[in-house]
């Protein structure tokens, strides 16, 4: 191991982290942000409104995000008229915004049938029990599906979260300079694949447990009440 | 028909090909490895217990982009730099033990002389995603051990049964069935992960779409056509999935 | 009849598919009067409860709360569904029910539980609810657990929760399914216990129980129930001392063994 | 002798390509074939990407580069090369009537696409450091780019630039710019033949390869199948 | 004393970290005797049956199975341990154990249940094991259903086939834990019907159980732990009569309510 490559190219790696930091969390935002109502709508039984998703979401989960960047990226840019419309909108020049596109999308259909799964699980008796109150249909999504859902989803919601940081590597096959781009770079100007990667793989580390550890506070707080009986009967004794 | 520009036979066919069989292979290895890693990890031995978690999370922590780059290239580099090292090894061997570390160095390199061995990207590419998939798969079979109603295990104790006819009879059984669904998804991932076996040169279908992409300028045809091909395998897969958890769930009362 | 009755039903008919679970069931509960319901698994007990607030749609017949008719229409296949879904969540929120395996919204705390539909179906604010709610839960003795989530408590406390929930909805009419059913033997007690106190208080009740004794000590009408047919009904008293029917000796004979 | 394995790239035409069958074609892959037939020994290629092309060489998986690979010192501190057997200038490209030119001021801001890793990487990167610089896997997806117009202007090798890109129906709005540049302190001596360091001997075989068939006329049959001037 | 005891317990104590469960358990049945065990939820009746075939490994205690003795030692830590895991084998094929949920293996049809553990720890040829198997589900009245899985069958009819599994290993003292409280009131009768059969027969038996009827008319000692010691013990029409503790006098009142 050279040592001083690492550190000659520490700046790069920083810069390629600050793009990695930017779109990962943005694409998780927005696409959990789409993927509430979308998997309200999978649960439908009107065929117009589930089908479309579906369509959607099996789409994005039976290809390969990086198939699905190749379409956006490449396939987009040779599209006519796709010239003209980069000069009126400048962000459709730069990669960033196909990555942050074909993440966010990717997420979503992810995210929505996670969410899709985790509503669909609530428990009969509880939906029972608000509709015996009197709540609307609309009441009872919002104050005892979601929330409900949303709760139990989160341990299966973090692994999504896992899987887009290590997709978002991706972004480096698309022209970006990310976490993983800048160690392409490396190892393309010295020729040393371990410095390259293990520096570019130990930042990865660290962020992944990075997300693990907030995810698990999340969980901590949002899912006292999953928590057994007995267990939380030991952490008093 | 679309028209692939003659392209079609080599991605789909050559492309599927090898799509198909590096991820059948890589699930193949993924599973041994998956296995030995559950149970070191539910082992009483500490250090197998802590390597299969070393494993586990080291491998869970890091994109499997860089992983495959790190292998593919650094990998190799080892690999082969191995038996110069071991020369030196025996050299070095040689010296401390009788001083003449040179004649110890010769009679050893007609051994060591593997020319080049040929890590082709093929297998580079099966134990690499074998190597990742391996780490999902422990955590998978791990859960389904432990998922693994405790009182059938306790009848079988009960009985008088011994710890290999439980393990044999009872836990095996029960545990494939709970693992079955993890698997499943396992495999899709597996799947689609293949495709960034193309970045190292793999000839799969996400490769030759792009070899005919660039030659063609024509990105959105081809990468589409490998697009509809993986939701075919994906489909595929689906539907041979649920025949096959169907027949694992004997005695199973479906949810619904 | 001087008069409004809380609660009436007549001739509810329900069917599932082929069979038809009621068999015109007719029942009228006055304020102040606890109705207890027998009859064996399977006689239609609770598929009668869930007719009353229209959790199930009755095939026919008319249930009408406080005066107000629930209105029905067929769909084009024959089904019959409620006109105004208005309508029937206002009547909802009228009939609280208190479910067998206690339906307790799970990722909400005992005080949560209790607050959320007085805030978000009848408007009240969030702390006239708190208020509402702390009276509730001190009356069936659970205030100490107000922040304790739903699998943190014994299947009793739960129930005791279940059942204040159903208070805060400041109810005409309380419908209890089986309440003490999925208890434990030595917490049977303490929530009939809860049940009794409120029948004092005059609560208009109908509870579904397996438990004789309760229905005898502290209900006013007993209704029992056999595949779908009332077959006695009447003062518990009486029936208990003098059963009409062969099916019904046998059912308390069998259960007070 | 020895069967030999030698690495191309397979996405730099004309010098390498793939075509429908799935087959290398192009000027380096000729070459390649003429001086192995030369050298009386059978050759297998090995396609690998660029960013591979010289680890995977060092770790044995082929013996030889012929690859377009020009023969800079930085590369002679990992391989060793033999005599070069082309040499062509590097070229901006850029859009017809773009108006950019190859100043300082008028690159400022502009975004410079490249292909990751080559000589024109380390060029553009030392000599022009106010432009934005995109890098590439392969030379394709940066022809890809610049006529989606991502890109203001491309830095490659003049001759795949010409008969890679311009001369196709794709490239029939772009045109060359600026000077042809070939110092060797960033372009080196030409394209050379790359061995390990230590096959001193391998690489002296291909020199005197190279000699021959530019001595026997079958460098020229090669070299009038691509291009109407002598590339050597 | 003319014949060896069937299972004779001495002392038993258990602690589970720094809880005592069992403070000094002892019991002796004899061939034919059928103890029903009572208690109130965490007296550590489960416990109790568990120590007896070292499902749980007692403190200190012994445990003597028609004569023989399990051995025990201590660990470096000191913790006990049995010295012979064969021995433990040997023994446990002979005391069966009925669970509670009954743990029937969900991936085998009900004969195969029951002919897993007497051809894999007894020995027997297939054909042997599938011929004791057709009589013990005779005997349980479970025939019909003899290639259902078990989550195909009701509450009832599973823990019958978990009797006649525990049954086909012809063991010489039967434990059953708590057999009726995870089922539906109608299917009680059942499965203490098949008990009842069984103590007849002769069969040794000792069963946890709430049933208060059960223990008068069936068994012929009754146990009361409470805190993990015995209260009452003896003849169960005579401890029902006369109960010496103010605990089992509760405990019986609470639960003939
Ligand atoms: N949604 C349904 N679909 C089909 N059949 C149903 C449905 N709900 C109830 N049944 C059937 O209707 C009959 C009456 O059921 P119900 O739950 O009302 O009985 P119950 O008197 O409450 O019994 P238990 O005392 O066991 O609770 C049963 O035979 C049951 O199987
Ligand atoms: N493995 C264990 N670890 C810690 N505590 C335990 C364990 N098993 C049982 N206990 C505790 O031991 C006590 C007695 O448990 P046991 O299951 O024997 O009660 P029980 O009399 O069978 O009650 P029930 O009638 O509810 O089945 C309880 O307080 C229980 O929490
Ligand atoms: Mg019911
Ligand atoms: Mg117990
Ligand atoms: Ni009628």
């Amino acid at each position: 191991m050279d040592l001083q490559i690492i550190w000659d190219e520490l700046p790069l790696y920083f810069d390629g982290l600050l793009l990695t930091i930017q779109l990962v969390p943005l694409s998780l935002l927005i696409g959990f942000v789409i993927a509430v109502p979308l998997a309200v709508m999978r649960l439908s039984k009107n065929p117009f409104v589930n089908y479309p998703v579906f369509a959607f979401t099996y789409a994005f989960r039976g290809t390969p995000l990086i198939v699905q960047l190749f379409i956006l990226y490449y396939g987009v840019g040779t599209l006519d008229g796709y010239s003209e419309l980069t000069k009126e909108f400048n962000f459709l020049k730069g990669a960033y915004f196909f990555a942050l596109l074909g993440f966010t999308l990717n997420t979503a259909a992810y995210t929505a049938e996670i969410f899709r799964g985790a509503m669909a699980q609530t428990s009969f008796g509880e939906v029972e029990a608000a509709k015996a109150c009197g709540m609307s249909q609309f009441l009872i999504f919002r104050r005892i599906i979601i929330p409900s859902a949303l709760r139990r989803a989160l341990p299966a919601y973090s692994n999504e979260v896992i899987f887009m940081l290590h997709g978002s590597a991706l972004a480096s096959t698309i022209t970006l300079v990310d976490l993983t781009g800048a160690a392409r770079i490396v190892q393309s100007r010295y020729y040393a694949p371990y410095e390259a990667f293990i520096t570019a793989a130990v930042f990865y580390f660290v962020l992944t447990f990075l997300f693990i550890w907030l995810f698990r506070l999340v969980e901590n707080h949002y899912n006292r009440h999953l928590k057994r009986r007995e267990e939380t009967i030991q952490v008093v004794t | 028909m679309i028209d692939l520009d003659g392209y079609g036979y080599s991605i789909l066919i050559d492309g599927g090909i090898i799509t198909i069989s590096i991820s059948m292979a890589s699930l193949f290895v993924a599973c041994i490895l998956g296995m030995i890693a559950a149970l070191a990890r539910l082992s009483n031995n500490r250090i197998a217990s802590s390597i299969a978690f070393s494993y586990t999370t080291i491998i869970r922590g890091v994109p499997d982009l860089v992983l495959m780059l790190l292998i593919f290239f650094g990998g190799q580099i080892f690999v082969n730099n191995l038996p110069e090292n071991l020369l030196n090894l025996t050299a070095w061997l040689g010296e401390l033990v009788s001083g003449n570390g040179d004649s110890w160095r010769a009679t050893a390199e007609p051994y060591l002389d593997w020319g080049y061995i040929d890590i082709n990207p093929f297998i580079a590419g099966v134990l690499t995603i074998g190597f990742i998939f391996g780490a999902y798969m422990g955590e998978t079979f791990r859960g389904a051990i432990m998922a693994v109603d405790h009182g059938m295990l306790e009848a079988g104790t009960a009985y008088g049964m011994t710890k290999g006819q439980i393990n044999r009879r009872i836990l095996l059984p029960q545990m494939v069935r709970h693992a079955l669904p993890g698997i499943g998804n396992n495999w899709l991932v597996l799947m689609k992960a293949s495709a960034i076996t193309s970045i190292i040169g793999l000839e799969d279908m996400v490769r030759k779409a792009g070899l005919a992409a660039g030659a063609t300028r024509q990105p959105f045809k081809f990468y589409l056509t490998a697009a509809v091909a993986f939701l075919i395998l994906t489909t595929l897969s689906i539907w041979i999935l649920k025949l096959i958890e169907k027949r694992y769930s004997a005695g199973v009362r479906s949810a619904l | 009849m001087d008069k409004t009755p809380a609660l009436v039903c007549e001739d509810i008919h329900k069917s599932f598919g082929n069979i038809e679970v009621l068999k015109g069931v007719s029942l009228t509960a006055h304020e102040g009067d606890v109705i207890s319901m027998l009859g064996s698994s399977g006689s239609g007990k609770s598929t009668f409860l869930r007719c009353i607030n229209l959790l199930e749609t009755p095939n026919s017949g008319k249930v009408i709360v406080g005066g107000e008719l629930i209105n029905m229409k067929a769909t084009k296949s024959g089904e019959p569904v409620p006109v105004d879904n208005k309508q029937i969540e206002r009547i909802r929120s009228k009939l609280s029910m208190v479910f067998q395996g206690f339906n307790l919204w799970s990722h909400m705390t005992t005080l949560e539980n209790i607050i959320e539909a007085p805030i978000h179906v009848l408007g009240l604010s969030k702390a006239e609810a708190i208020e509402r709610a702390n009276e509730m839960m001190e009356k069936v003795g659970i205030y100490e657990r107000k922040d304790y989530y739903p699998a943190h408590m014994s299947g009793g406390q739960q129930q005791r929760v279940a059942i204040a929930r159903a208070l805060a909805m400041n109810p005409s009419v309380m419908l209890f399914d089986e309440p003490t059913s999925a208890l434990d033997p030595e917490l049977v007690g303490e929530v009939l216990k809860v049940i009794r106190d409120l029948a004092e208080e005059g609560r208009t009740m109908i509870v579904v129980t397996h438990e004789m004794g309760f229905a005898r000590e502290v209900s006013n009408q007993t209704l029992f129930l056999h595949k779908g047919h009332i077959l006695e009904q009447g003062n518990p008293q009486e029936i208990f001392a003098n059963p009409q029917s062969e099916r019904f000796k046998q059912f308390i004979a069998g259960n007070l063994k | 002798a020895k069967d030999l394995r030698i690495g191309v790239e397979g996405a730099y035409p004309p010098f390498s390509s793939i075509d429908t069958n799935g087959n290398v074609v192009g000027f380096d892959i000729d070459i390649a074939n003429a001086l192995c037939e030369e050298m009386k020994v059978k050759c297998t290629l090995v396609v690998q990407d660029w960013d591979g092309i010289i680890p995977a060489l060092n770790a044995k998986k082929y013996d030889a580069i012929i690859a377009s690979m020009s023969i800079t010192e930085e590369r002679k501190k990992k391989v060793d090369f033999s005599e070069k057997y082309y040499n062509s200038p590097a070229r901006f490209l850029r859009k017809k009537g773009s108006g950019i030119e190859i100043t300082a001021e008028s690159m400022k801001g502009k975004t410079v696409g490249v292909q990751r890793g080559t000589i024109h990487d380390t060029f553009i990167t030392a000599e022009f450091p106010d432009t934005e610089i995109k890098r590439y896997g392969t030379q394709d997806e940066a022809y890809l780019d610049i006529a989606a117009g991502r890109v203001d202007l491309l830095i490659a090798d003049s001759i795949a630039m010409d008969d890679g890109f311009v001369k196709t129906d794709a490239g029939k709005d772009f045109e060359f710019v600026g000077p042809s540049y070939s110092d060797p302190k960033y372009f080196g001596d030409g394209a050379g033949i790359a061995v390990r360091k230590s096959d001193t001997e391998l690489r002296d075989r291909f020199s005197a390869a190279i000699k021959a068939i530019r001595g026997n006329g079958v460098y020229k049959a090669i070299n009038d199948k691509y291009f109407d001037f002598d590339i050597y």
